[in-house]
Formats: C-alpha cells, sequence, structure tokens
C-alpha cells in the first residue's frame, strides 16, 4: 500500500493544538500532506457526529487533539471531550469498526515538533492499515 | 446565493514557493458560490488590504476567505479590513495555507492540492457564517470587596482611587485582618499597625468607599456588571450612629476575663469590646455568647454607662442589598490551631504556642505590652525553639503545600525575641529555607551571622515537659541524623497556612471554584492569576494560596486594576462567539427538552433555566438559556445537546459539517 | 392481582390520582398498557411475566400527561427511568405515584422519588450474569466478524424508529435524526444511514440507558439493539462507576468528568 | 384470462428457482432470519420458509423499494446535469410465496402510484414482477383478510398460486397471462392438477367486520376527537405499521452528496409526527390521535372514495409488529360498532 496516499481529518482546538501546528510550521518542521486541519474553539466542542461524517465522506483516519489535562483553555472542556471519546471508542469496536483509525492526542501550544510526529506516525499508521473499506463500502449500500 | 470573494497571499515567497498560488486562485474561483478570487504578494499590506475592501465594494461579496497566514495571526486584520468596508467582520474566515501547509510540506502537486483543500473548506465554512454583533453587557460600576484584611483594604482603595464606588464587607467588628495582629514585618522590621491603620483609616473615610463590618455575605446572584448581592450586618447590639466610640462601655463590663481573639487567646478582652485600640470602625459590640444579660437577663451595665445611649439590646441582623458590577474576594486565610500537633504539644503546654499567638506576645500592643514573657507563668524565657513547617509540606498531614511564609516569619520571630532578650538562646528547625524575595535571603542571613540564631536542618519528633522544661528532640541531619535535644522554656511552632473555615462556602455562594485545600482556583496559573473561572469575580490575597504581604498587596492592586478597567466603559463588549438556544414559533418554542445536561458541563455556571410562559401566564416548558455575560464559547454543551437545541456562533454545526465535507469531497471542477 | 386493583379502584376514588397507568390483557395472551380513569375499569388490570413494557414512556406523551396526575404500574426498570427521568428534570417530586409489585405480590405504593429510590437500591440492578455472557460471546469475536454481524442486522433496519419510540428516554420533542440544517443522520434506511442512526442513539443512551429493553423487543425485524445498550451500561460502569436510575438527583455522567478519568488510548 | 390448473411436485420447486435465477430472475421469498421471517432476496429453495403464517414486512419492496434512487445528478461549473435512472435495466423478479391478501395489495400499490400521473419507476418494476402466491394453510388471530372481501385461497394478484395439498403436490392455478408464460419456460414441471379441490387445505378465517360499514362510520367519527385519543392512547407513533404494511405508499425525497450525489425515494410514515410539520412550525396533526385516525381515514374512507380500492388487505402485520400491541382489527371492529 505504498502508493496509497490516506486521507486524514484534524480535529484541533484552536489553544493549544492549533497553536501547536501553527508552532510546527514557523519552526518550519515537515510533515505529510495527507493530514487537513480542522478548527475547533475547543475540543470539548466536537461532536462524535462529526467523525462519523468524516469516514462516511471518505477520510481513512482521523487525529482529534487538544489540550493536556489541567491545559484546557476553558478548564474543562478536554476533560469532557476525553469522557466522550472513551464511550464512543468502546462503542465503535463493538461494532467492529477499527478504533486505530482515530488518533486521539494531546498537544499542547509548544509542542510543534509532537505535532510534526503525531501527523508523520498517524499517516504512516493508516497507510499500513490501508484505505478504511470497511466503512466506505457501506456508501450505497441499500440502495435499490 | 453566496457570493464569496477568496484572496490568495503569496506571503513574499513563504507561500508561493512550495504552493502553486494561481492554481489555488484558479480551482477557487471554480467552487460554487464564489464570485471572486486572486492572488497577491503580501495581502496584509495596506494594497493587499485595499485590494480585498474594494472587491467587497465593487464584486459586493457576501464573504471573504483570506488564503494565507493563521488565523491566530491576522484575523483581526483582515476581520477589521472587512468591517471598514461594510462587510461583517465575521464573514471573513483565514484559510491557513502557510502555517499549516507551505511552510510544513515540501514544494509538490499534494502541497497546492492541500491548499485548494483548505481554502474549499473554508469557503464552506463562511457561506455558512452569520453576521454577528458583539455582546455589550451594561456594568454596574460599584465593586464588592469581601474580606477586610491588607488584601482587602488595598483593593478597595485602588478601586475608590480609580472614582469607582466600593462596598467592603468584614466579618469582624473590625478590618484590618491578621496584618494588624501582626508585630513587625519582615524583611524591614517596620511596625505593622504603624503601616496598616492609616490604610484602614483611609478606607473609613473614603467617600467612595462604603464599609460593612462584623457583616458577611449572604447570598450573590446575577452576573459579570450585574451581580445582586445580599450582606448579613450582624447585629453589634449598639446603635452605631450614636456610639462616640468612648469606650466607657467596654470599661465598665464586669466581664472581663473572655479570651481575646485579636490576642490569639493571650489576652482578654468584656463581653462589649472594641477588639484593638486602632480598630476601625472604633466601635464596640456586645459578644451576646458571653454577655451576662443575654445569658442571664440581667446586667445592662452597659447600657447605664452609655452617655449616649447607644445600647441596643434588642437589635437584629439586617440585610442590606446591594448592586454590583464586579467583586473581590479577599477572605484570607487561617493558621492551624489546636491538636494538630498532638507530638508537639500544643494545646497541651501553655509554653507551646503558634506564630500569631508569638506576634502578639512581641507586639507593644499585646498582652505583654511586649516584654517577651512566657503564657505559663510570665517569666522571661531563657531558650526558645522555633519549629518550621510545623504541618506545612507534610503529607502525613495532609497538607503537602508549603505555606510559604514561615521560613521569613520564623527567621523575624527568631530575631525579635534575640533582641528583646539580649541573652537568649534562639533555635529553629527547619528543614529548607525559602527566602526567595527581595532582601528576604539577606535577612535571614542577619537572623543567623548578626543575631546567632541557631538553625538546626531537621524535623522535630517530639516536645514532652521534664521538670519545668519543654524537650525537644529533633535531628540535624546536617550532622549525619545527629539526634538533637533542647531544653526550651518556650517553642514557637510556625504552623500550616490554611484556607478559611468559611471558605467553602462564601465559593459556593459566589460559584467560583477551589482547590482540594479549599484555596480559591485562579482562571489560568500563569495568565489569569487574578481572575476567576466566574466572569467578573476576582482573586486578591491568601484565600487564593498563602501569601505575604508584598505579595497580597500586589495581587490586590492587579485585581483592583482589572475591576477598573472593566468599569472603565459604559458597557462590556464581548466577542458573539458564544452558545445560543434554540428558539422557535409557538407552539413549540424551542426544540430544547430541558434535561440541563448542558448546565453540568457548563465550566461559567452561564446556562439558566428560563420559564416559557403562554399568555394565560401558565409554564409551558422550562428551557436553558446562555447568559451571553458568562459563556466563553468552548461549546463544550453544544456537543453534549443531543437534540441539538444549542448551537454556537461561529463554529455552528451548519459551519463545522460544512466543513468537514467539503474538505473530504473535491468537486470536479477543482485540482 | 386483587391488591393492584383494589389499589387502582382506591386511588381513583380518592382522586389521589386521575389515571392509573397499567396493563391489561393484549392479543394472543399479551400483556398491553391501559389507562384507567374509571374505577371500575380496574377489573381489567393484570399483572404477570408477560408484563414488559416500560410504561414510563407515557410519562412523556403529552396526551397521557394532560389527563392529570397518574399512579404508574411499576416494574423495575420503570422505576429506574423514573429515577433517571428526575435527573433530568423531566418529572418532579409527586408528581406521579408509582406502585411496585414486589416478590410476594403485594403492591408497594411509591409517592415520592425518595421512596423510588430506597427501593430501587435494595434491587439488584447489575447486568444479569446471562446478559454478561452473551456480551462476551460478541466481545471475544473477531473485529471483521463483529463488523459483519452488525452490517448484517443493520442492513435490515427499516428506520421505523420504533426503537426511539418505545424509549422513555427517547423524549426529546426534536431527534436529531430530524434536524436537517445539516441532515446529521440520513433520512433513507440504506446500510450507512442505519448505522449512523444506531450509533448515535447507543451514544445518546450512554449513561442515561436502564435497560428495560424495550427498545429491542419493539423491533420489528428483530434487530438486537440492547446489546449497544448493555455493552455501554458496562463500560459507563466499569469507567466511571456510575449507574443511570438510581438516584433523581445526580449530575449526568456523560456531562461530568474525572479528572482522573481513563488516558491510555490519547497520545 | 381463464384460469388454468396444474400441479407441481414441491421438490420441483428447486428446478424452477434455478431455471429463474439462470435467466437473470431476481427471487423475493420468505426467510427465516432469527425466530422471524420475513422478505428476503434468496438463491435457492432452502432458504424459504413457508410454514409461517405471514412475514413481518410485506413484499412491497419488490415494486416499492426501502430506499431507491430516482436519479443521479453532477453539479461543475455552474451547470447541473442530471441522469434519469434507466427504468429498462430493472431486472425481472420473482416474488415467491407471498400471501393471497399480499397479491391482492399489489392492487392497491398500483391504484396510488399510477392515480393521477403514472409513476414511471413503479410502473417498470410492476412490469417486471411475476407473482407466485402461496395459498394460506394457517391464519392467526391477525388474519382479517375476509372481512375485506379476500380469502385464504384468493388468486387475485397472483400469477400463479400454490395451493399446498399436503401430498407433496402443490395445485398451481395459473391466474395470468403472465403466470402461463412462466409456466411454459419451466416446462416439464408442472403437470396436469388431479384435483382442482383445494377448500380443505385452506386456512378459516371468520368475517370480523362490516367493511361496508367502515366508511360512512369513520365520516361521521372524524371530529370525534375523544374517540380517537381513546383508541391512540397507547400509540407511541413509530412508523412500524406503515413500514410493514403491503399497501402503505407514502414516500420521502431526499437529495444525498454535495456538488454530485443522487436523487433517492424512501418510505414515510404519517404516524411521524415530522410528517406533516410545517417550517413554520405549525403541525396540522399535533396530536398522536390525529394521526392515527389519518392512518385509518385514509385506507377506509380517502382510497375507497379516491381510488376506488381499500388501503388494507387484512393481513394483519401492523398489529403483530405494533410495539404496544395496537390491534387493527379490534380497532376497526369498534369503528364498524361505534353508534355516531
Amino acid at each position: 500500500m505504498s502508493d496509497f496516499n490516506p486521507k486524514i481529518v484534524a480535529f484541533v482546538c484552536n489553544w493549544c493544538t492549533y497553536a501547536g501546528a501553527d508552532l510546527t510550521g514557523t519552526s518550519r518542521m515537515k510533515y505529510s500532506p495527507q493530514v487537513s486541519i480542522i478548527r475547533f474553539p475547543c475540543t470539548g466542542r466536537i461532536d462524535f457526529m462529526l467523525l462519523l461524517k468524516a469516514f462516511a465522506n471518505g477520510a481513512d483516519g482521523i487525529i482529534v487533539s487538544g489540550c493536556h489535562p489541567n491545559d484546557c483553555h476553558y478548564s474543562s472542556g478536554n476533560f469532557h471531550a476525553r469522557r466522550r471519546w472513551i464511550i464512543f471508542r468502546a462503542l465503535l469496536d463493538f461494532l467492529g469498526i477499527d478504533v486505530r483509525r482515530v488518533q486521539f492526542s494531546w498537544v499542547s501550544a509548544a509542542e510543534g515538533a509532537k505535532w510534526a510526529e503525531l501527523v508523520n506516525s498517524t499517516a504512516d499508521h493508516i497507510r499500513q492499515l490501508g484505505p478504511f473499506s470497511g466503512y466506505q463500502r457501506l456508501r450505497g449500500l441499500g440502495v435499490e | 446565493m453566496a457570493r464569496i470573494g477568496v484572496f490568495v497571499c503569496l506571503c513574499g515567497e513563504n507561500i508561493s514557493a512550495t504552493v502553486d498560488v494561481q492554481k489555488v486562485a484558479a480551482a477557487a474561483a471554480k467552487i460554487p458560490g464564489v464570485a471572486h478570487s486572486v492572488e497577491y504578494k503580501y495581502m496584509c499590506s495596506d494594497p493587499g488590504q485595499q485590494m480585498i475592501q474594494n472587491a467587497i465594494k465593487e464584486k459586493n461579496l457576501t464573504g471573504v476567505v483570506v488564503a494565507a497566514c493563521s488565523p491566530r495571526m491576522h484575523e483581526p486584520t483582515f476581520r477589521r479590513a472587512c468591517s471598514e468596508a461594510g462587510l461583517n467582520p465575521f464573514l471573513c474566515e483565514m484559510a491557513n495555507i502557510r502555517e499549516h501547509c507551505s511552510w510544513v510540506h515540501e514544494k509538490s502537486d499534494a502541497t497546492t492540492n492541500k491548499a485548494i483543500d483548505i481554502v474549499r473548506t473554508l469557503v464552506a465554512k463562511v457561506k455558512k457564517n452569520k453576521a454577528l454583533q458583539p455582546i455589550k453587557v451594561p456594568v454596574t460600576k460599584t465593586a464588592l470587596v469581601i474580606g477586610g484584611g491588607i488584601a482587602g483594604i488595598q483593593a478597595s482603595l485602588d478601586i475608590a482611587n480609580c472614582g469607582h464606588k466600593v462596598i467592603l464587607v468584614e466579618k469582624e467588628p473590625s478590618i484590618g485582618g491578621h496584618m494588624s495582629q501582626l508585630s513587625e514585618t519582615f524583611p524591614t522590621l517596620d511596625c505593622s499597625q504603624c503601616i496598616l491603620t492609616p490604610r484602614m483609616v483611609e478606607v473609613a473615610q473614603h467617600a467612595n468607599i462604603t464599609l460593612y463590618s462584623y457583616s458577611e455575605l449572604e447570598s450573590l446572584d446575577g452576573f459579570i456588571g450585574n451581580f445582586k448581592a445580599r450582606i448579613r450586618k450582624k447585629a453589634r447590639s449598639l446603635d452605631e450612629k450614636l456610639c462616640t466610640g468612648c469606650g466607657l462601655c467596654a470599661l465598665k463590663c464586669p466581664l472581663k476575663k473572655i479570651p481575646s481573639e485579636f490576642d490569639a487567646g493571650l489576652g482578654t478582652r468584656p463581653a462589649i469590646y472594641v477588639p484593638f485600640p486602632q480598630a476601625v470602625p472604633n466601635k464596640p459590640v456586645i459578644d451576646r455568647s458571653h454577655c451576662t444579660y443575654y445569658l442571664k437577663g440581667k446586667c445592662r451595665l452597659c447600657e447605664k454607662v452609655c452617655p449616649t445611649q447607644a445600647i441596643r439590646f434588642d437589635q437584629e441582623d439586617e440585610i442590606v442589598e446591594a448592586e454590583v458590577g464586579a467583586v473581590v474576594l479577599a477572605s484570607g486565610f487561617d493558621i492551624k490551631h489546636g491538636d494538630f500537633f498532638p507530638e508537639y504539644g500544643y494545646g497541651k503546654y501553655k509554653d507551646v504556642i503558634d506564630g500569631l499567638q508569638f506576634e502578639r506576645l512581641a507586639s507593644a500592643s499585646g498582652p505583654t505590652l511586649g516584654e517577651m514573657r512566657r503564657p505559663s507563668d510570665g517569666k522571661v524565657p531563657e531558650t526558645v525553639v522555633f519549629v518550621a513547617c510545623a504541618g506545612s509540606r507534610d503529607p502525613a498531614k495532609g497538607i503537602e503545600y508549603c505555606s510559604k511564609i514561615c521560613c521569613m516569619y520564623t527567621a523575624k520571630h527568631a530575631m525579635l525575641y534575640k533582641h528583646k532578650v539580649h541573652q537568649g538562646k534562639p533555635y529553629v528547625f527547619y528543614m529548607d529555607i525559602r527566602a526567595g524575595g527581595k532582601m528576604y535571603e539577606e535577612f535571614v542571613r542577619r537572623a543567623m551571622e548578626e543575631d546567632g540564631v541557631q538553625y538546626i536542618r531537621g524535623r522535630v519528633s517530639r516536645i514532652y515537659e521534664r521538670g519545668g522544661k519543654l524537650i525537644v528532640k529533633g535531628a540535624d541531619t546536617l550532622l549525619g541524623a545527629r539526634p538533637m535535644e533542647i531544653e526550651a522554656d518556650m517553642v514557637v511552632l510556625a504552623t500550616a497556612g490554611v484556607a478559611n473555615a468559611g471558605a467553602e462556602e462564601l465559593a459556593q455562594k459566589v460559584h467560583v471554584s477551589y482547590d482540594s485545600y479549599y484555596f480559591y482556583s485562579e482562571a489560568h496559573p500563569k495568565l489569569r492569576p487574578v481572575e476567576t473561572n466566574t466572569a467578573g469575580i476576582f482573586l486578591a490575597g491568601a484565600c487564593q494560596a498563602p501569601k505575604d504581604i508584598p505579595e497580597a498587596v500586589a495581587q490586590a492592586s492587579g485585581a483592583a486594576s482589572k475591576v477598573a478597567a472593566m468599569f472603565s466603559q459604559a458597557e462590556l463588549v464581548r466577542e458573539p462567539l458564544i452558545a445560543v438556544v434554540d428558539r422557535q414559533a409557538p407552539p413549540l418554542y424551542s426544540t430544547c427538552v430541558g434535561c440541563f445536561l448542558c448546565q453540568t458541563s457548563c465550566p461559567y455556571q452561564a446556562i439558566e433555566k428560563e420559564e416559557i410562559h403562554g399568555r394565560d401566564g401558565q409554564l409551558i416548558k422550562t428551557v436553558a438559556k446562555v447568559n451571553p455575560g458568562l459563556c466563553q464559547g468552548c461549546g463544550t454543551c453544544v456537543a453534549l445537546c443531543r437534540s441539538k437545541s444549542i448551537d454556537i456562533q461561529g463554529f455552528s454545526h451548519e459551519q463545522v459539517y460544512d466543513e468537514v465535507l467539503a474538505l473530504l469531497n473535491r468537486g470536479e471542477s477543482d485540482v | 392481582m386483587e391488591t393492584l386493583k383494589n389499589k387502582a379502584r382506591e386511588l381513583l376514588a380518592a382522586k389521589t390520582v386521575q389515571v392509573v397507568i397499567g396493563y391489561g390483557r393484549g392479543s394472543g395472551g399479551s400483556s398491553r398498557a391501559m389507562f384507567i380513569r374509571d374505577p371500575r375499569q380496574a377489573d381489567d388490570l393484570v399483572f404477570d411475566g408477560a408484563c414488559l413494557q416500560n410504561l414510563a414512556v407515557y410519562l412523556m406523551k403529552p396526551e397521557v400527561r394532560k389527563l392529570g396526575k397518574a399512579a404508574l404500574v411499576a416494574i423495575p426498570s420503570t422505576l429506574r427511568t423514573i429515577l433517571q427521568l428526575a435527573a433530568e428534570n423531566q418529572v418532579g417530586d409527586h408528581d406521579l405515584l408509582a406502585l411496585a409489585v414486589n416478590a410476594a405480590g403485594a403492591v408497594v405504593p411509591l409517592a415520592t422519588l425518595n421512596a423510588i429510590e430506597t427501593h430501587v437500591a435494595a434491587l439488584d440492578n447489575n447486568l444479569s450474569a446471562a446478559e454478561k455472557e452473551e456480551l462476551q460471546k460478541y466481545e471475544s469475536m473477531g473485529l471483521d466478524q463483529r463488523r459483519q454481524f452488525w452490517e448484517e442486522q443493520f442492513s435490515r433496519c427499516l428506520k421505523c424508529y420504533a426503537c426511539r419510540a418505545a424509549c422513555p428516554l427517547c423524549y426529546c420533542s426534536r431527534c436529531t435524526v430530524e434536524c436537517n440544517q445539516p441532515q446529521w443522520i440520513p433520512v433513507p434506511a440504506h446500510d450507512l444511514g442505519n448505522l449512523e442512526w444506531n450509533i448515535m442513539r447507543a451514544m445518546h443512551l450512554a449513561g442515561r440507558c436502564v435497560n428495560c429493553g424495550d427498545c429491542s423487543r419493539a423491533c420489528p425485524v428483530g434487530i438486537p439493539i440492547y446489546l449497544l445498550n448493555q455493552k455501554l451500561i458496562g463500560e459507563v460502569f466499569a469507567n466511571f462507576n456510575f449507574r443511570s436510575g438510581m438516584a433523581a438527583k445526580t449530575d449526568n455522567v456523560m456531562s461530568t468528568f474525572k479528572p482522573n478519568d481513563l488516558e491510555d488510548f490519547i497520545r | 384470462m381463464e384460469t388454468e390448473n396444474k400441479s407441481i411436485r414441491r421438490d420441483a420447486l428447486e428446478k424452477l428457482f434455478s431455471q429463474w435465477l439462470a435467466a437473470g430472475k431476481r427471487i423475493l421469498a420468505p426467510k427465516k432470519i432469527a425466530d422471524k421471517t420475513d422478505f428476503a432476496w434468496i438463491r435457492t429453495l432452502d432458504e424459504v420458509n413457508l410454514d409461517q403464517v405471514q412475514t413481518v414486512q410485506s413484499p412491497k419492496t419488490a415494486i416499492f423499494p426501502r430506499v431507491e434512487e430516482l436519479f443521479s445528478f453532477k453539479s461543475s461549473d455552474g451547470l447541473v446535469q442530471i441522469r434519469d435512472r434507466d427504468a429498462a435495466a430493472l431486472g425481472e423478479i420473482v416474488v415467491f410465496g407471498l400471501r393471497p391478501c399480499d397479491a391482492a395489495a399489489f392492487a392497491a400499490l398500483k391504484a396510488i402510484f399510477t392515480w393521477d400521473c403514472p409513476d414511471r419507476l413503479f410502473s417498470a418494476r410492476l412490469e417486471k414482477m411475476t407473482v407466485i402466491g402461496v395459498a394460506c394453510a394457517r391464519a392467526d388471530e391477525y388474519c382479517f383478510c375476509t372481512s375485506l372481501g379476500g380469502d385464504p385461497g384468493a388468486t387475485a394478484g397472483s400469477d400463479i398460486l400454490l395451493t399446498d395439498m399436503e401430498n407433496g403436490q402443490f395445485l398451481a392455478e395459473i391466474v395470468s397471462e403472465r403466470g402461463r408464460q412462466a409456466v411454459q419456460t419451466a416446462s416439464g414441471l408442472f403437470a396436469p392438477a388431479a384435483t382442482r379441490e383445494k377448500e380443505s387445505h385452506l386456512a378459516k378465517v371468520e368475517p370480523g367486520f362490516n367493511a361496508k360499514a367502515i366508511a360512512p362510520v369513520l365520516a361521521s367519527l372524524f371530529d370525534d376527537a375523544a374517540f380517537w385519543e381513546e383508541q391512540s392512547r397507547r400509540c407511541v407513533g413509530c412508523g412500524a405499521c406503515a413500514y410493514v404494511c403491503p399497501t402503505c405508499a407514502c414516500f420521502d425525497i431526499q437529495d444525498e452528496g454535495g456538488s454530485s450525489g443522487k436523487r433517492l425515494r424512501c418510505w414515510d410514515s404519517c404516524g411521524f409526527q415530522l410528517f406533516t410539520l410545517h417550517t413554520s412550525g405549525h403541525n396540522p396533526r399535533p396530536l398522536q390521535s390525529q394521526r392515527w385516525r389519518q392512518r385509518l381515514m385514509h385506507k377506509f374512507a380517502y382510497m375507497p372514495e379516491r381510488q376506488q380500492v381499500l388501503g388494507c388487505v387484512g393481513c394483519g402485520r401492523c398489529s403483530r409488529a405494533c410495539p404496544v400491541d395496537m390491534n387493527i382489527l379490534e380497532h376497526l371492529r369498534a369503528i364498524a360498532e361505534a353508534k355516531p
């Protein structure tokens, strides 16, 4: 699957990870262009439905990233998000949906290097897993 | 139909070096709804901004996407430019193709395609942007300061001196707090009351300050700029207007032997009393828990002797209501007392005292008039052992933090003792000496070198009495943990600084968060140290954590400047990027079903209950309502709401949903 | 049985309640909900092993609410539903009278939420051994095996929303599936739409579902959606030590957090 | 045409199936799935289960699929191209093992889809459908076909109706031209019928009420809110009844995909409060009782009036599928006996 270029969507919070990704840029660190960022005020804002929409629309992988515990700009948004993810992951796994497709992480505004590393390793990982056909094949099924 | 303008920036070569900007602009032009698409060398430059403004007018654009650097860099720039051209600033978005694209990828088609993806995503978003108006919240320009210690006094004076009204609430009969109990202050050894009492008087006389002493906050409702406070004025049993503070009542009161709070229990006071001579206000209060009349129904001697008939035995507590715009919490701290240290015999041996008691012993206005006489027999102690970290930094005692002030006041105590008892032998048991601060380290050195205070590094394990002496058992860890035993005449424990007994209750009344030690939590440990997470409520002094005087004063002034800044405009103007609860036409009124899960998730108590009543006045339903004064726009409630009845402006369901779809669906038109 | 009938008569006669919501005889020996407003109808009340429907669903139905204060014949899951509804501000204290039937067949009237709490606390509210065993069966499957199983199941989903309608905790006046700006869940009952609907349903019931099983009983094509609820009931308990429907006042487990929540999946 | 009577051995059906499949026909037949039996696309005879009284769903999906594509669209450079669904490309379908009530129901669907303007795709699917019914040997308390003019051995709507003669043979009544063609292509499998007597092999369904009486009563009951509330009080407003119903034809139109996608038609139900909700927030049928009334009115008053056909064949599926045991037969009896 070496010639496979995965589509990866990153849902990140504005205050930590988005700023961290900015730092990656200002530090001119390089990473895989397969990942594009969508900006949210806080990980607490990220609706699990959006992750499903990303998969349904052809995402092979997803990164969800925000402030480290206790660093949340809104003090507890990331804690609420974390609790939601715990349950969401359990459900996806139970439904046979490969949770390795979603990488959760904390990347602070100072961790430009971590962001680059996270994106590259995630891209490699998803490349190994191949296209998320298990989910994408659903599109169109059940329509006469 | 949307008419979006896309403005692709080359950023010199920062973007164009790796991204084919012509291709990006061309692709953007093909995105449905894009009416105008150009590239330019420096979009943020004046000609660049001019270019955008002209396009807005000529092509009458309904939205703008600037594909350039990070919005964290230039979003304000371009939004301002748009609004100057008559386009609502919130109809402008930035596509970050520099930090998130050109700078992090090599020159390639993939990089250009990603830039196009980003632009397409932001075009999809901006199509769903709504023109938003800044939120304006009216401000009542009166501040409520809770706590009349040095922090509360400083904050009150600073705010009042900015020309704003202040209501200062102090639960004790007099303001002054712990500082008024201190003898001298480190590192200058100037008399505490000499520097404090002028400030107290200033408070009393200040035209902008209303002082409610012997009063407590009953409740606080409302939100930033618009709080409603209810204050309980406890009955002094006295008509303050008539009372001249002559003190005759206290003189004649038959009870004299009530332990004085001010003297930390070392001195005594009558049942009707003024805590200390320089008290502000200088009006007595009857301690009903001791007064013979209240206990036995007879006496009323004070009433007879009062030249102005000011005594009011039947006086009741009074509730005063006040509208305030901001609140400063300066409720201070306390120190550990009582049987917290059984191993040190504290509370058991009269001559094992705490730091505050020593302050009173050393104070010229104290029970011994400043003479160094030990509590038990009034003898001058020959040998005094000072124990630092009594309780602090001791997980076993459940207090893991450093109380911060002890190192310094212990050095001060040892010095004061030496200055008063020249032949005396002061010893200090310590763990580490933390003397960070201007002239602090020098101060401790002086204690050691000039005043010959014996510093022993080690914990005290036990203190017990033997032949009229207090035996202090410890170890000198610098001498290979050599066991030490000192025969002392008096022991002073630098007991841990802790939150006030009422700290939790007060926090819950005003809805601020606190840590596991009941010290109040600041909004951000570094960047917002004087704010709380509840907008409009600020912190000053030791209610946040143990502090020395200069720190408490500095923070108080910081809080005061926050309040003054808030009061400097007629209304608060806030970005409208906040949550809103769905409203509908009758019969539905709102899709909210009022489960109020959102309420439990909100870090800012911004979600209120709103009752919707029919014409007949009868309740139809209770739904959530976001208080725009409190909401900070995190959106946690939005993701939690099952019926999607809460949305957040600027990151709405439609906006983020369309972003996801646009990012992943490359139309045939582009690339 | 007689005691139940008598209780119903007594409550209606004394006008303590305006309606008794209970079980009557249904088609083919089944049971069905009945709404008794006239003491004389009380004779038709039945209570036996066939009485499985969670009648709390009617507490949220305007047509029933307008009848006035109700006495509700309550099986254990109904009682827990009432508490969960209270925790979600949908029913208040003294809004209704729950009529529990204890093992001995005696009627236990529970007039306050507090009384219901006490009653529920004494019951076994864990997943049954059989339920755990069945979950185990699926958890031990391979990922792909599970995917295929659910794909086959959901491919039969009609999107008739009987699961939603039968669930007393699906009381939103506008369900997310009814939002079309944006269209969160596709309206058609194709495989993707069915999967998304079922994921959303399970997520929205996480930390709330009391495992009454009505969703699955309601499903005309027999999709075992109770498995999803039970899975999440187990996860919520294992991770957050929380069980829904035990207290009338509780911060919902999914809208609160603990600083030390599981973290090992986050980089 | 004149009905022709033939017979076919049970085991010959296997051959029949393989011939159909070989000819590219798809077969929709009752199949056991877990503890339920429902129509499914099957490949072999042993998948088929004819023992059940009735399937969960009706076979209407053969001509009115749960979700079907009407056309696809693509927009680029401001232009939208639409590609219509190619009706000619639709494959042949054999519906096997449905009950006489279901066969009769196709007439009701046809009446709706060809009423004012004939539905292109529906008509095409109908054209390509062969209906092989199997008469009812058993019935249950939910069945009431006989109250509505049907019966367990009725041939109406079938191209061929099979009756299990309980001796390894099926009586095959060839009802239509399409039936005759089916027999011809399967020559050798069908033999002349020994007997045409089938009554003894049929289920008995006692008429439950007088259908004629219903329509006028309904009209007079329209404004009797209390009556409908009483009937529908336990209804929780799901769409199960409509989705399993062989004659319910309400549908929704949905576009999926952004700049390029499909327009889909999918089932809908008048039982949903959303069904009649206006954008303004106003809902002409805000109450479940009104939606229940609409369901009955449409089947027993509006359709007879507009399409001269009843919207119900008495299959009893809605009663069996209902999570709260809304038994339609019971309710119809109550209506027939109601004194307006």
